[in-house]
C-alpha cells in the first residue's frame, strides 16, 4: 500500500504538504515527530505554496497545510478545508543575495537600482514578487529586473548559477544557497515581513496526528528549528 | 468450384462476365489498364467497388448484401512478387498457411515438409526468403499457396520476374499443379497461356473482346492483340475462290472452304513469309530485327522471319518496298 | 559511399555541437570523488527504484493501449482520422504542466473521472498509480509516432497475403503485422521508456512529490538542487546516461 | 478495408481516452465568457507575440541546423553513428529542467562558452537569445527523428539516378533529396515548432521569464496558475489549439 | 570515348577485362550472380571495392590513387526501373540532365522540349512520373539519360518491365541512339543482344567463358548457356567424315570442312528438328510445351519445334523414346 492512508494500526502516514522553502527544517521536524511517534511516518509533499492548495482541493491525502504566505492559506481557509483556525508559525524577510565574491559589488537596496547589475526578482503575481514590489514603494526606488521568476528558488538558482548579479529572496533562501551565495540585508525589507501560517486540513484521515504535528511546529522545540534555518519567529 | 464472376466496376470502365468451371483454369490476357488486376482484386475480395458478384462453388462471396472477407474465401493468391513472410523460414512459411486453416502445429511441420520435398525446396528449407533465389523464393510461394488448399487460385504474373530457365523449369512444376485445380492466370506470355490454361479470355477496355478455348483462340485469333500475343500475321478481308480479298483489293491465296464474299480472317506465321520478286503482297519495310538466326521484317501489318540471304538477294531495310507471299498451305482462314 | 555536399558538415556540427556541449558541460560538473555516494543516499535510491518501477509499467501501459491506437490510425480509413492523431499526439508538444492540470481536472477528486471513481473508491490522484497515468500521458505518443510511421512504411502486402493464405485477422496481426514492425516497436518502447523515466512536470502537478511513493528521479534532482546542487547534478547525469543507453539500445537496427 | 481484428478496439478506445478526456477536461474548465478578454490581456499577448517569435526562430534553426545533421545521420557511414545518434535525441527525453540546467553550464555566465562569449560582448544570459537556444535544444531532435527516418526509407535510388545523370552533392541534395523528403521534412518542422511552442522548463531556468522577452507563453500560463486560474486554464486551452491545428496540418498527407 | 576496364573485386569472386571501342556497344549476358551488376557498379562508381581499373577516353576514373566521383564520370545509367524523379514533371526529368551538366535554363527548356518531341513525348511533357505508363516512364528515362550527354551509357535491363509490344518499339528506339555511342548492355533477352549490341561477353562465375561480335557467338555459341540464350541446340563432339559423333557414339550429319577428329561444335534451330522412324539420336521426351502454333519438346539436351501432326504421329509424350534428326546442311558445326 503506498498511498499511506491506511489506518490499520500497524503503520500510519502522515500527509504534510509544506511550502518548498520549508523543506530543510521541516525535514528535521518530521524526523523529531517520527521519533515522538513510533510507527508513525511523516511523508512531506513539497511544492510551491499555490500548487500544493491546489493539490489538496483536487483530492491530494492530506493532514497538514504549512503555507508559505496568508493568501494562499486563505484559499484553503475559504474553501471550507481548514480543519482549524491557521496559526502563524514563522516568518521571513527579504535579503540581497550575491553570488560568492559579490562581482558585481552590490552593497544596498539602491546599488540593485544601477541598470549595470542583472537583477532577478519574483513575479508580482507570486508572494515573493508582492513583498519585493512593497520593499521597493517603501525605498522609492524604480528597479529594473532582467528577470521576474515564478519562484523564490528560481531567483536563487539564477544567482547561485552566477547567472544574476544580484536577487531578492528570503534570509532563509540565503541560508540555503549555502556557500555559493552571499547575503546582504537591507532595512526596508521591514516593511514586507512575511508570514507562514500552518494549519490542520478538514477531512484529513489523521487529525489527531495532524494537531499534535501543528503542535509541535509551533513549540520552542519546532521553533528553534525554523530560527535554525533562518526564519523568524511570529 | 466452379468460379461465376460478374464484374461491374464503373469507377473502373470495368463490366464484364466471366465463368471458370471446376477445375479449369482461365488465362486473362490484355494490355496494360485493360482491367485484369480489377477482376483479380474483386475474386479475391480487395476490392469491393460497384455492384459486381462474385460466386464460388456455389457460395455467394460478393454481391447484393453478402461480403465475405479475403480471409474466409478459400481464394489464394500467388503473384509475381513471391511477398514471402521475411521474418520466417521458407518451412515456417509454408507452416504460416496451414495454421491458417486450423492444422495442428505437429502436423503442419509434418506437412510443410512434404510440400518443401515435393518442390525439391527441402535443402532451402531454414533458409530466410532474403537468403532464395528468385525462382528459389517462388517455388517456396507455389507451394505455400498449395498448402493453403484454397478453392481458387489467382495467379498474377507468377513468372514475370524469372530468368528465362528458371521461368520454364517453374511453368512446369505449376502446370503439374493446376491440373484438376480452378484457376485464374493473368498473364503476358504466350507461353503461360499455353501451358497452364485451358480456356482463355482477351480483355481489352474493361470488355472481353475474345473468350474460348486457350489453342482455339491462340492458332485462330480474331483481335490484333490476340494475333501479336500469339505471335501469328493477321488479315482480314472476303472469301473469293481460294484467296482472300484484302480491303486495297490485293489476293492472298489460302487454304480453307467458304461461300464467296464471306468475310474470314486470314492467320499465318511469320516464319511462312518470303519476299517474292512479283505479286504477292505490297508492303514497305518499316523495321529489321534479328530474331533468333533469322530477322524480322516489320512491315505496316505483318512480320515476316527471313533469313539473311532473303534479306540481302531483296535489298531490305526500312523505307524499301517489298512484295511478300505466303505459301496458301500456310494460311489458315475462318470466318471472321 | 555518400555523396553529400561538403558544406552540409558546418550546419551539422553547429547543430551537434548545440546538442551535445550541453550534456558535455553536465558531465563536467559532476562531483566524480562523492558520485557514486551521492546516487547511493536513501532518498536517490528510493527514487531511481520508484522511477524504474514506474517507468516500467508505464512503458508496459504504453504498448498494450499505443499499439492498438498505432495500428488504427496507420490502418482503419474513417474521416477525420488526421485530426485524431494530432489529437492523440498533443502530450508530445504540450508543456507538462498544463498536461498535469488536465490530468487533475480529469482524474483529480473534483475531475471528470475522479468523482465516479472516488464513490467507486478508487483514489488516483497523488498515489503511484498518478505517476504512471502520467508518465503514460506524455510517452504514449512517442510509441504511437514510432509505431504508426512503421505500420504505414510496411504497408499492407504482407497482411493481404496472410489473408489470401486464409489467415484470420488475429493471426495476421500477431505473426504478421506485428513481427515486421518489431524494430519499430522496439525503438518506440524504449522512446516511451526513456520519456517515461525523464517526466517531470505533469508529475509534480498531478501526482505530487512524496519520497517512495510519487517522488521520481527527476522530482528527486528538483528538490536536490535547493539543498545539494552536487547531488543534482550527479542524478542528472545519470539520468542522462540511462537515456542514451536506451536510446542507443533502441536505435540500433 | 481494414483487416484488423476487432478486439483491438478496445485498448485502443482506452488509450485514446487516457489522451483525449483530459484535453475534454481542460476544455471544459475554460471559462468561456471571459475567455476572449483572458487571452487578450496585455500579458497575454505580450507572451502569445514572444512565443510565435521565438518559436519561429528556433524552428528555422532547427531546420537549417537539424536538416544537415539529419543527412549525416541517416547517410554517413561511420562507426559509433548509434551512440551520436542517441546523444542528439537526448533532450527529447530529458526532463526540460535538467535541458536548461546543462544550457546553463554551457551558455551561463560562468558556463562553458558563456565565459568567452561575454569577453566577445555576447551577452546571453536573461535575453530572448536564451529562449531561442532553449526551445531550439529541445525541439532539434523532433526535426531529426522524423527527417532521418524519412531519409533511410527513402533510400539512395533517385540520388544514384540523379549522380548518374551528372548532378553534383548540392544540387542533388537541393533538388532531389530535400523536395523527396518533402512531407517528413514538414511534419518535423511542424512538430519542432509545436514543441518550441510548448517549452517550459528549459526556458525558466536557462532564460528567466520577463514580459516581452523571456516570457513566453508557457511560462505566462504558469505564472498567471497563481494570481488567475481562470487565464491560465483559457491559455492553456489556445496553447493545445495551436498544437493540435499545427500537429494535424502537419501529419496530413 | 574508349572503355577499359579490369573488374578484381575478391569479395564477389569477380575478376574479369573488358573492352568497349569508341562508338561500340557491349551486351553483357550470364546467369543470375555471374558479376554483370558489379561490373556495371564499378563502371559507374557507386562500388569501389576490390582492386579494379575503369578508363574511360584516356581518363582513369577508377584506379590505384585514382577516384572520380559518380557525378563526374559522365557515365549515366539507364535500368529496368526508371527510376524518374517523382516530384518533377517529363520535362522537368529531361531538364535535370541538362542543367545537371551546366545548360542554362532557357537553353535546357528548349532542349528539354526537343527531346520530348524526338521521343513523341511532347504531348506527355507535363505529366508526372506517376501519370505515365511504364514505356511512356522508360522513353522519358531515354531522354534524361541521352540529354545528359554521356561519354559512356549503361544499360541494365532497360526492357524487362515493359509489355512486349512496348519494349519491342523501345528496342527499335534504343538501336537509333546507340548508333554511334559507347554503351554497355546487361541483358536475359538474346533480342536485345541482336539488336542493340555489336559485340557480347557471356560472364559466368565473374569470369568471361565467351566473347565476340554477338552475331558470331550467337550463330555459333560456345557454352550451353550461350546456346540456351540463342536459342540454338548445342552439341559437341568429333568430325568424322561429314558427320559430328557424339560421346556415345551417334552421328550427327552435318555441314563443314573440318580435318577428321576435330573437336567442334554442332548447333541447329529446334525448329530444324523432325522426328524419324529409324536412325538419328535417341532421345527420351522431357516435356511438351506449346511455342507459337507448334510444340516445342525437349529431351535431355536437345528441344525441337514440331508440329501437331509430327507430335501425333510419334506419339510423343513426357517418356516417350524419340528419334530425331536434323537436315545436314541445317547443322552448321565449329571448331571447338
Ligand atoms: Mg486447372
Ligand atoms: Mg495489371
Ligand atoms: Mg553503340
Amino acid at each position: 500500500d503506498t498511498s499511506g492512508s491506511s489506518d490499520d494500526g500497524e503503520s500510519l502516514t502522515l500527509h504534510v504538504h509544506a511550502a518548498a522553502s520549508l523543506a530543510e527544517p521541516f525535514d528535521e521536524i518530521g524526523a523529531m515527530f517520527e521519533q515522538q511517534h513510533p510507527g508513525v511516518e511523516v511523508a512531506v509533499n513539497y511544492a510551491g505554496s499555490s500548487t500544493l492548495v491546489e493539490q489538496i482541493l483536487q483530492g491530494a491525502p492530506a493532514d497538514v497545510f504549512a503555507s508559505a504566505n496568508t493568501a494562499n492559506m486563505d484559499k484553503l481557509v475559504d474553501a471550507g478545508r481548514t480543519a482549524s483556525a491557521p496559526v502563524d508559525m514563522a516568518t521571513n524577510t527579504l535579503e540581497i543575495a550575491v553570488p560568492a565574491g559579490n562581482p558585481a559589488g552590490v552593497a544596498s537596496l539602491e546599488d540593485l537600482a544601477d541598470p549595470e547589475v542583472a537583477l532577478v526578482v519574483c513575479a508580482p503575481e507570486v508572494p515573493c514578487g508582492a513583498a519585493t514590489r512593497t520593499v521597493q514603494e517603501a525605498a522609492g526606488l524604480e528597479l529594473a529586473p532582467v528577470s521576474e521568476e515564478q519562484s523564490v528558488t528560481d531567483v536563487l538558482n539564477k544567482v547561485t548559477s552566477g547567472q544574476a548579479d544580484a536577487g531578492l529572496v528570503y534570509t532563509t533562501d540565503v541560508r540555503r544557497g549555502g556557500d555559493a551565495v552571499e547575503g546582504i540585508s537591507f532595512p526596508e525589507a521591514q516593511h514586507a515581513v512575511n508570514l507562514y501560517p500552518i494549519s490542520t486540513v478538514e477531512g484529513a484521515a489523521q487529525p489527531e496526528l495532524g494537531q499534535e504535528f501543528v503542535d509541535l511546529v509551533t513549540s520552542p522545540e519546532g521553533q528553534q528549528v525554523l530560527a535554525a534555518h533562518g526564519f523568524g519567529g511570529p | 468450384m466452379t468460379l461465376h464472376l460478374h464484374a461491374d466496376v464503373p469507377s473502373r470502365g470495368v463490366d464484364l462476365r466471366l465463368q471458370v468451371p471446376d477445375g479449369g483454369t482461365l488465362a486473362l490476357v490484355g494490355p496494360n489498364g485493360a482491367g485484369k488486376s480489377t477482376v483479380l482484386s474483386l475474386v479475391a475480395g480487395t476490392l469491393r467497388d460497384g455492384h459486381s458478384r462474385v460466386e464460388l462453388a456455389g457460395q455467394l462471396l460478393t454481391g447484393p448484401g453478402a461480403w465475405v472477407p479475403p480471409h474466409a474465401r478459400r481464394v489464394t493468391t500467388l503473384s509475381q512478387d513471391p511477398v514471402l513472410f521475411p521474418h520466417l523460414t521458407a518451412r515456417a512459411n509454408i507452416a504460416f498457411a496451414l495454421r491458417a486453416r486450423g492444422v495442428s502445429r505437429a502436423r503442419a511441420r509434418g506437412e510443410a515438409a512434404r510440400w518443401l520435398d515435393e518442390l525439391e525446396l527441402s535443402a532451402l528449407a531454414d533458409r530466410r526468403p532474403r537468403q532464395l533465389s528468385g525462382g528459389q523464393a517462388q517455388r517456396v510461394a507455389i507451394a505455400r499457396a498449395l498448402a493453403a488448399a484454397p478453392q481458387l487460385l489467382l495467379l498474377d504474373e507468377p513468372m514475370a520476374a524469372l530468368d528465362i530457365d528458371v521461368a520454364a523449369a517453374l511453368r512446369e512444376q505449376l502446370r503439374h499443379y493446376l491440373a484438376g485445380r480452378t484457376a485464374v492466370i493473368v498473364t503476358h506470355d504466350v507461353l503461360d497461356a499455353l501451358t497452364l490454361a485451358d480456356s482463355l479470355a482477351v480483355l481489352e477496355g474493361g470488355r472481353i473482346v475474345e473468350q474460348g478455348a486457350a489453342a482455339e483462340l491462340l492458332t485462330r485469333p480474331r483481335s490484333a492483340f490476340t494475333a501479336r500475343f500469339a505471335g501469328l500475321n493477321l488479315l482480314t478481308g472476303r472469301w473469293d475462290a481460294g484467296a482472300v480479298v484484302l480491303e486495297d483489293g490485293s489476293r492472298l491465296p489460302a487454304a480453307g472452304a467458304h461461300p464467296a464474299d464471306a468475310s474470314v480472317h486470314a492467320a499465318f506465321r511469320p516464319a511462312a513469309v518470303r519476299p517474292v520478286a512479283d505479286g504477292g503482297l505490297r508492303r514497305t519495310v518499316r523495321s529489321l530485327l534479328p530474331h533468333g538466326d533469322l530477322v524480322r521484317v516489320r512491315t505496316e501489318d505483318l512480320a515476316a522471319d527471313l533469313s539473311g540471304q532473303q534479306v540481302a538477294a531483296h535489298a531490305l531495310r526500312p523505307g524499301a518496298p517489298v512484295r511478300l507471299a505466303v505459301p496458301r498451305e500456310d494460311v489458315a482462314t475462318y470466318r471472321a | 559511399m555518400s555523396s553529400l555536399p561538403r558544406w552540409v558538415l558546418v550546419p551539422a556540427l553547429l547543430g551537434g555541437g548545440l546538442v551535445l556541449l550541453p550534456l558535455l558541460a553536465v558531465a563536467l560538473q559532476v562531483p566524480w570523488g562523492r558520485f557514486g555516494t551521492l546516487i547511493t543516499s536513501d532518498s536517490s535510491l528510493a527514487a531511481l527504484r520508484l522511477s524504474l518501477l514506474t517507468a516500467g509499467v508505464s512503458t508496459l501501459l504504453c504498448v498494450l493501449l499505443g499499439v492498438p491506437m498505432s495500428l488504427l490510425l496507420a490502418r482503419a480509413r474513417v474521416p477525420g482520422l488526421p485530426l485524431l492523431r494530432a489529437l492523440v499526439l498533443i502530450p508530445l508538444v504540450l508543456p507538462p504542466v498544463v498536461g498535469g492540470i488536465a490530468l487533475l481536472y480529469t482524474f483529480g477528486r473534483q475531475g471528470l473521472l475522479g468523482r465516479t471513481l472516488e464513490l467507486l473508491g478508487v483514489q488516483i490522484a497523488f498515489s503511484t498509480t498518478a505517476v504512471i497515468l502520467a508518465q503514460t500521458f506524455v510517452a504514449m505518443p512517442f510509441l504511437v509516432i514510432s509505431l504508426e510511421g512503421a505500420l504505414r512504411t510496411a504497408g499492407t502486402r504482407y497482411e493481404r497475403a496472410a489473408a489470401s493464405l486464409g489467415a484470420r485477422p488475429s493471426r495476421v496481426l500477431l505473426q504478421v503485422t506485428l513481427p515486421l514492425v518489431l524494430p519499430a516497436l522496439a525503438s518506440g518502447t524504449v522512446l516511451s521508456f526513456a520519456r517515461a523515466l525523464g517526466e517531470f512536470g505533469a508529475t509534480i502537478t498531478f501526482a505530487g512529490s512524496l519520497q517512495g511513493t510519487t517522488r521520481t528521479l527527476p522530482l528527486e534532482i528538483y528538490l536536490q538542487r535547493e539543498s545539494d546542487p552536487d547531488a543534482a547534478v550527479a542524478l542528472s547525469f545519470l539520468l542522462m546516461l540511462v537515456a542514451v543507453l536506451v536510446i542507443a539500445v533502441a536505435r540500433r537496427r
